[in-house]
């Protein structure tokens, strides 16, 4: 964090109305984001957000730097394009639940492999928005839409665990009402080399009003939420009363007054066999984690793609037109 | 030396390589054409892979084929039917024998000719394959091609299965001897490829020089032949498939725009190779990815054309499909970049290694919505190269997708290559823009209808572009009805007046009247030139159109076509560029089609021309 | 009661009403739909939604419209300009003010028009927009209409919002009354909606009541209006939109077939409302998935096709681009399945909520190879059942995929429907087979070239397809260039038979003579068909044809498009249709286009049939 | 596994010659599965294989069963119609690691979260066969290629850790030398309702010659593979020297020797949790676990469509053709 930036949130604001509904999620995210780009102190210019469509996927008009709303799911291959092609550029993607993770899986998949160095914003509201309320990947079994009448009969997808087990060197999880672990988990998300995946829990009034509540309602988040803090012992609940132990392989819920403290497990961002035990903490056993779950470096696909030209450049020479041409058996006539 | 044998001068052969694929065919055909081109013939090549990567060992599924037509001037194909047939093994005779000319000849590996090889090539129980009537009474040519091998290299501390594997090296010793080829070219490459393993590239060596004095001595042939060199421009050449030709074509429009390269793809027969060649230049930092896709592929291209590089993907037919909805977003963007089909049979999976041109409609109409793009189409191997250019060159100057045709039979087969002359490759402009006086996105060149290009962090040129309609200036999302139609207009008019800036329809014209033009387009070409050239030696009164421009046609086009009584239209589909002409211009055609997974034979085109003179 | 009111007798009327998101504007026009519908009249409605969820309340952005025209006879369209609009803020009456006719008027909700309001609509500083120039001097009726509804209730117990969100019914009470129908609709309707809270129900009908006695008492209206009911065809009635008259439409094919209905689909708009409605009918054990994307959409149904159901996708343009790669598969492996496009505006996401017809030429060639297939399209909300039936037939017969094309005005928009008798339905046949004796994949029913279809579990009918070329009677895979173009010729022919199994073009004939024919398809028949119907009690001569089946065209189309001196071809695309009009038929076609997102005018087509008169 | 079963081997060959390249893996695998149907006891006929494009895709056409070579990358979403609509087939899906897990892997992603009830064959040669040689998905990195000259430059998908990571019901690893192993794991991935995901190792002598060899070559094998058996400890090596153990949250490998036995861990396949923590073991410091990782039952979605339709029809009576027409709001005129 540039702590003399000079950069303010309203350099990143530009003209013209955000058109989500009053009470969108949506409206928090894009308001951090403008306040964590303001505070990297780099130029506006030097920013790129890509999206593909939905209503999250609206973001990048509503960020005054360069933005290209693309078609539904493809944002991260054209944002691989996108920093392939320029990796000086500070890649952002904005991305729903649906368009990341249905039509858009196969790309996340590959992204998360290839470490491409950016930044991925996953508006989970577990709902198609734009399309008006039917069931997503992360829609919870039984959920009933206007698709699923009576219910859906899938298990959702859990952003978190599919990141980790595509060995994903930046994975977090963050709300959209958690202002300001979103903004911290948003910088760290900038400041990673690689991929950042941060999904929000978020919440659509329109059409899946409430599903995150237990994660941030005030009555009940402390309660359902356990925040994942490096180096601090995994303890949770309005009276700090309720811990996380490990149970054989498997996380356990348990009141802290009835272990052993030294059993309680302490979070460690960087031992990625912890983010993958962690993951497993889906459903309601268990407190939603939310945090950074894995940091790490690793090769990024871009840079590597950059060091491999160079090192071709500098072992056969750069290449000219005329070499071009003529390389391989020529003859004269 | 025998001196009774005397040569005797030919204007072309074609020659058909055949054998499992294993004999290294392809190979062995390479070779052949090297030596025929550096002596100075025009040479065009085709290969013919089998369906299966290692189709089981001595059937005819398992055959891998290739074609080389040389010869003292133009021959501008790899020939209908073959003079020479060689056949390594029984299944490559019984597969090919038909198509050798009644006064050929077959070459074939006496040695593989067993009981057990009959009959898995499929020839009937108790059939001699070499007998006139299997052979439907060609002459066939018995050398004991493996033993003699074997023979060669009993000196040689080598394996057996080493020493076999030199036998397609005699064979073409046989033939160099048989066209008085100098064997230098392949000698020179044998020792380059074999530079850490001596002993192979003498092995190699040793084999092709008995398989030349074999050729010699045996006595089955009575003369030799030779191909004079053909009067070809001065110039330094090479020998380029028109897959590689395209890929350096690619790298060639970087260098000639300044721009960097991008190529974003997925692996599919037959444009793989575009993808590999390009890959091999790193050096000239071109940046060639595998994606996980045909989709990924051409939107990580449309990212790195919104980024500011010459960006390209490269597919054949089912990608195209599968790349549809994405190109609309390059058209409705306004951003440069080039789709390269090497088509294919089809439908679907179809004949993934038999060529046709039945993907033109797709790449017309294959979008949603009013979607239009420049469609353009390579004649030749090395034309691919030309045409990649061409691409590049209408993408960057209009700011638009550019769809660049070409099929198995270009990208596979092979020609010698002028090398052009640096001044003789066209200049490539573009639009790039970093000025913010007065920008907007939208805002478009007078004359081109070409929206400026911005390269993402560029100072002061923020903006923010995408999918939906947008306003005819700013760019910005637009639901105004009238908006929408202006807009949808002038992406149309902005492709339609390329026409203004693309070559004359140009007609290779008879001197005896204007009674037949036969039309063509890509990969027909050469068949239809050929053929056409004839009648016209003939004094008949058939001219040939080609077309490389599509979408548009040239503004000439309508004038042209009206000149001539008939107009017959040969393709390799079922009609679809006479249902665009038919469409846009009041003419009647007639339709010349053939699906059969290779170009049309001058045969066939006679069959239709014949009837209407 | 006020005495001097006379009622005025009317043929039809179109009212447009206009509004936030959230002020119910769909609900209002459909209940006032509804009460006419039952009433007797002839009604079609078309919805407008906004391109956002709920875009900033207040503005021109957020509006959400809705328009109907009933009528004493056929209507055919929800009509050009309103006579009625109904504006519950200022943007909903600056955005529609210009369409409402000379001699309409308005009625606004007073009690919006605050400054800060008139300002987020977007009226310039300082304008009244209810002074003469605003209003560009139509009439309009300032009704105060929140402060009534909130009077009305005062004694309910209810929160302010749930008060202030019963004033559409305000609303609907004034033209209830103006129109003189009954209210019986919209409180049966209630009483059923809000059976649990039946406050609700009592508050609505409570503020619908007094609109009704406001409109009669306000002395803003001289007459109320009458419009009688239409001579239509005896029988039950239901109101449908396209999309659900769609759905049901297949649910229907299924059980005309004897087969389960599989529905593979993915959201998109304006197509997800069939998903939607088909999904509600599990007890018809229809499978409606809705997969991952639209590419397993289509795959999903070409498995369960595979397996033996009664396989459709449905989607918008976009989605159609993404599945043509599996189209080509199920040409290829000839199964039968039926792909709905209800098309939107393009190119790329373009202009998803608005209307538009230029997939035609994708439905025809968005597919790698010889690709055919038919493709129907549907000519008004209520044909969407019947061309739902039609394209499952054709499927299910041919075994073929069949593409039914739609678009977001038939989709959206609705008009009653004649539920027919079952014995009007018609039968459809299938081509199963479970009888091993003499079975091959691709023996073909020598009249409609359709092959057999085998359940995979049969009884010894194992088989194995797939998507590479295959042998004509054995569907073997299969390399032969000759059986390859038979193949193609025959997959062609297949579907061009089809012509001899659909009906003929007809033409609503003018007794003046053959000047013009105007030609449609699809949607645009309601604007063609009422002008053309006002040409010719004119007594000029002008005559309507409309496609339907547009591949193959129908056997008669030449002999029609011969009888007229002038084809004017009208449709929402470039001239698609003209395109292959012209390419198939020796005839000169005069195309008239209009890309604006929404139906003609009768004035648009005036414009140019009159310059041909 | 029908011990007298009527069927043979021989009855699920077909005629017509099999077309891969001598050597090639993919024939054990076939023989293999050849065996297991016939062992099942049930009908030829009530068979569906699925595939996709690739050399592995042609296994369709050389069963003798019902069989579908669709077109690359999508037998998933095509085997998930054909169950739906029938799920009384035994459904069969044969795919390449470029089939799918490249232009595939979306479908994977859903089908796994969705656990369709079939038996997925990946024959994983780590490369693409059919187009002669190009990197796929899960080459490893640095390996050269003709679309890779200098190396890819990306990290594999490991499919067991992806398959975990989406909560698969069971996954499995073995080699195309690992007879016995082999048709045990498609025996069980057969009976087992839901999806198996039965990754094998396979060689492809022509375009990645030995790649497997460190697990299949007699000489490295029992050095470099863990078999994984339910209720035995986790010993390998040639001598049965060495050990897995746990270290944190991460497996480790160690001498017997050198650890009190109670250490070294035990196989356990209805511990989810285990079978996530092993997945972990990617890589040259791990030997590569052979064997089922997880079996787990859960809700299938083909009978979850069954069974809701089943409740509808029970709800509402059986639809006919008149009360679809009829129903809504209806008027006479
Ligand atoms: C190819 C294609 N398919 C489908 C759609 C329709 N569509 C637009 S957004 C969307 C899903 C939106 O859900 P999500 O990604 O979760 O975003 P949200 O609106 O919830 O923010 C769909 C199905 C489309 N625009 N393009
Ligand atoms: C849409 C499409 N894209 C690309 C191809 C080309 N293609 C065929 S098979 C294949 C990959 C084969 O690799 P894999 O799935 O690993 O199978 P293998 O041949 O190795 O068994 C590719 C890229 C195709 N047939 N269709
Ligand atoms: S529909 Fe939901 S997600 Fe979309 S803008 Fe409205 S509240 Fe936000
Ligand atoms: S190329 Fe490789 S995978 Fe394909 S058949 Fe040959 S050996 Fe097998
Ligand atoms: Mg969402
Ligand atoms: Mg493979």
């Amino acid at each position: 964090m540039n702590a003399e930036s000079k950069y303010k949130k309203q350099d990143f604001v530009p003209d013209g109305a955000v058109k989500w509904c009053a009470g969108c999620g949506d409206f928090s995210i894009l308001a951090q984001t403008q306040k964590v780009l303001a505070a990297t102190g780099r130029s506006p210019d030097e920013f790129a957000f890509i999206s593909g469509i939905g209503c999250s996927s609206r973001f990048p008009y509503y960020v005054n730097s360069y933005g290209y709303h693309t078609i539904h799911g493809r944002a991260l291959a054209i944002a691989t394009g996108t920093k392939i092609a320029n990796p000086e550029l500070s890649v952002w993607v904005a991305m729903g639940d649906g368009d990341g993770l249905a039509i858009g899986g196969n790309h996340f998949l590959h992204a998360v492999r290839r470490n491409l160095d950016m930044v991925v914003i996953l508006m989970d509201n577990q709902i198609y928005g734009l399309t008006k309320g039917q069931f997503s990947p992360t829609s919870i079994r039984g959920q009933k839409t206007k698709t699923a009448p009576t219910g859906t009969m899938e298990d959702p997808i859990d952003p978190v665990a599919l990141t980790l087990g595509l060995n994903g060197t930046f994975v977090a999880r963050t709300t959209d009402r958690s202002m300001k672990q979103m903004s911290e988990i948003l910088m760290r998300a900038y400041e990673h080399k690689g991929f950042s995946m941060v999904q929000i829990l978020q919440n659509c009034p329109i059409f899946n009003d409430g599903a995150h509540d237990l994660a941030t309602a005030k009555a009940t988040r402390d309660d359902h939420t356990l925040v994942l803090e490096h180096g601090q012992k995994m303890i949770f609940g309005k009276d700090k009363d309720k811990a996380i132990v490990r149970d054989g392989f498997k996380p356990k819920v348990v009141n802290v007054a009835d272990v052993n403290e030294a059993e309680i497990l302490v979070h460690d961002e960087k031992d990625s066999g912890l983010g993958h035990f962690l993951a497993q903490m889906q459903g309601s056993d268990y407190p939603i984690p939310l945090g950074v779950f894995i940091e790490r470096t690793a090769p990024t696909i871009d840079q590597e793609y950059r060091t491999s030209n160079d090192a071709e450049i500098e072992r056969l020479g750069k290449g000219t037109l005329n070499n071009l041409l003529h390389q391989g058996e020529t003859w004269k006539v | 030396m025998n001196d009774t044998i005397k040569i005797q001068e030919l204007d072309q052969v074609v020659i058909r390589f055949s054998g499992d694929s294993g004999d290294g065919m392809q190979l062995t055909g390479l070779q052949f054409t090297g030596a025929s081109a550096v002596h100075g013939n025009d040479v065009v090549t085709l290969p013919d892979f089998p369906a299966e990567i290692r189709a089981p060992a001595g059937t005819i599924s398992g055959i891998s084929g290739f074609q080389v037509q040389f010869g003292s001037k133009k021959v501008n194909t790899p020939g209908d039917f073959p003079d020479v047939l060689v056949a390594m093994n029984p299944a490559g005779l019984l597969a090919n024998i038909k198509d050798l000319k009644r006064d050929g000849f077959a070459i074939i590996d006496r040695d593989t000719f067993t009981a057990a090889n009959i009959k898995k090539a499929g020839y009937a129980e108790e059939v001699d394959p070499l007998s006139p009537e299997a052979s439907l009474h060609k002459k066939i040519i018995a050398a004991p091609i493996t033993s003699q091998t074997m023979a060669a290299l009993s000196d040689f501390e080598m394996d057996k299965k080493s020493k076999e594997r030199c036998k397609n090296f005699f064979t073409l010793g046989i033939l160099f001897w048989l066209y008085d080829l100098s064997p230098q070219y392949t000698t020179d490459w044998l020792k380059v490829k074999f530079g850490k393993k001596p002993i192979l590239a003498e092995a190699n060596i040793k084999t092709m020089t008995e398989g030349m004095l074999y050729a010699q001595n045996s006595g089955f042939f009575q003369s030799q032949y030779r191909v004079n060199s053909a009067p070809t421009v001065p110039g330094t050449y090479r020998s380029l498939t028109g897959n590689e030709a395209a890929g350096i074509g690619l790298v060639a429009a970087a260098h000639l725009a300044g721009l960097k390269l991008f190529l974003g793809s997925y692996p599919i027969t037959p444009a793989t190779t575009i993808l590999e060649e390009v890959a091999k230049h790193k050096n000239h930092d071109v940046k060639a990815i595998q994606m996980e896709d045909e989709i990924a592929g051409i939107c990580s291209s449309i990212g790195a054309a919104w980024a500011g590089d010459l960006a390209v993907t490269t597919t054949s037919g089912p990608g195209v499909a599968l790349k549809g909805e994405a190109m609309g977003l390059a058209v409705i963007t306004e951003i440069p970049l080039v789709i390269v089909n090497v088509q294919r049979g089809g439908p679907s999976t179809g004949l993934p290694t038999k060529t046709e041109q039945s993907d033109l409609l797709q790449a017309m109409y294959g979008r949603n919505g009013e979607s239009p793009m420049p469609v353009i189409a390579a004649k030749s191997p090395a034309d691919c190269f030309w045409q990649a250019i061409e691409a590049c060159r209408l993408a960057l100057k209009y700011m638009t997708p550019v769809m660049l045709l070409t099929d198995g039979y270009l990208g596979n087969g092979s020609e010698s290559f002028r090398i052009p002359d640096e001044s003789e490759l066209p200049k490539l402009t573009h639009t790039m823009v970093s000025d913010p006086e007065g920008y907007f996105p939208y805002n478009r060149d007078p004359e081109t209808l070409a929206r400026g290009w911005v390269k993402p962090g560029t100072p002061g040129m923020r903006n923010r572009i995408g999918g939906l309609e947008k306003d005819a200036l700013t760019g910005a999302v637009s639901h105004d009805p009238d908006n929408h139609d202006t807009m949808v207009r002038t992406r149309q008019k902005k492709i339609d007046n390329i026409a203004n800036d693309i070559p004359d329809l140009e007609v290779l014209q008879s001197k005896d009247g204007n009674e037949v033009l036969v039309i063509g387009w890509g990969s027909t070409y050469g068949s239809i030139r050929n053929r056409v050239a004839k009648y016209q030696k003939q004094g008949k009164p058939v001219s040939h159109a080609h077309f490389t421009h599509i979408s548009p046609f040239p503004k000439n086009t309508l004038e042209v076509l009206r000149k001539y009584k008939k107009l017959v239209v040969a393709e390799m589909n079922l009609g679809q560029l006479s249902k665009l002409l038919a469409a846009e211009f009041p003419v009647e055609v007639i339709p010349l089609t053939k699906i059969q997974g290779r170009p049309f034979t001058e045969e066939e085109i006679e069959l239709v021309v014949d009837t209407l003179l």
